[in-house]
């Protein structure tokens, strides 16, 4: 069973990862990524927007790719919108897995596609002035690995 | 009778707001038309694409409007 | 600086890593992976032997390989032994990087390693009765991936 | 005088117990040479390493042994 949450708060990665493998025993193995806003890029906020419409049903159809790609005992895919401070969690994916193999795969796959694919647009504060990010080519290499 | 138009991204900056109500108009064409030429213009970029009430529109699709629709401007998502 | 530990009582994941995350507040991206002994294969206990002057040396040595060959922020490797019930942690592996990549690569070949290099002798308890485990094929094909 | 042997993974199980002590003897072959013949052909096998006091031994190394020593029988680890 895949669990997909979009938040507007912060959450707890610990707390979250703990539930997550608390419910699959039967899993060999977690992998998990986890992306916070970076302390020391003299960024002072982050904010991710997203369309309600298309962004939850997209990360739905994204777990539920990665569930048909990978032999998988549970994913978890956790991303926050709004503004986050440095420090703050952004996203938290967790596959749980028999084999090890599949879990790093699956994770790995899941956070490519998350970023490049997420309907979540994103700016920075720095200097106090807001700036929109533009699309990074190395995310679509990221995608690329995966045929 | 009212359209809801969404802006995401850098074109909420272009709109000056994050959505905005505007009077029915039956078609894509006919909403952009009546916009600021600026917005409109940005709104007409190449990789901008459309969702109307939630449902992404093929580069192909014209759909007739009616009354309550919500249309949203989409450019490329930040990634990274 | 990586942390490398050889465990001989239960330990928490979830707390060594948030500890592990708050350590690095510069990292944009953190890539755990957690083995756990599995519920539901008939399997009673799990008894994972070392032997003291290789052990430990040998995962200190493998920290500082995955640390060389990846730009990481951090590096953390726990490993339990003794006797493990099903549920119990066995192993934790987290690396912290700027780059999203790095970890998952950090944490994907230092777990690849610890499994077939390490000095870990591991038997299973089942009906009552403990057989050592030999080494798995599987395990040489996961190293020969990293060239 | 005494050496210890420390058995691990199954030679343990041939060897009745995780170490022994046995008396100084001078070379790891007169070690073998002492101990049952069951034993001393486990730990014989090919993929069986040696570490005197935590130092692995390379294939052709043959280490004068002396009072004190720990002489420790590694079998391939588990893995998986």
């Amino acid at each position: 069973m895949s669990q997909v949450r979009l938040l507007t708060a912060p959450f707890d990665p610990a707390r979250e990862l703990a539930a997550f493998t608390a419910a699959h025993p039967e899993a060999g193995g977690v992998v998990s990524f986890l992306g916070q806003v970076r302390v020391g890029d003299g960024v002072e906020a982050l904010e991710l927007k997203h369309y309600e419409p298309l962004t939850l049903p997209a990360m739905k159809d994204l777990a539920s790719r990665v569930r048909g790609r990978w032999d998988l005992d549970g994913l978890l895919l956790v991303h926050r919108s709004g503004v986050m401070a440095p420090g703050e969690p952004i996203v938290l994916v967790a596959a749980a897995a028999r084999h090890r193999r599949d879990a790093f795969a699956a994770a790995d796959y899941a956070m490519d596609h998350l970023k490049s694919e997420s309907w979540f647009w994103k700016r920075e504060k720095a200097g106090g002035e807001w700036r929109w990010i533009e699309p990074r080519d190395q995310d679509f290499e990221d995608i690329a690995r995966w045929g | 009778m009212a359209l809801t138009l969404v802006f995401l991204g850098r074109l909420e900056d272009v709109a000056g707001g994050g959505s905005r109500a505007i009077p029915l108009a039956s078609s894509i064409d006919a909403v952009l038309g009546a916009l600021e030429p600026e917005l409109a213009s940005a709104l007409r970029g190449a990789r901008v694409k459309l969702a109307v009430n939630g449902i992404l529109l093929q580069d192909t699709d014209a759909p007739v409007l009616k009354d309550g629709d919500e249309i949203a401007f989409l450019p490329p998502v930040s990634g990274g």
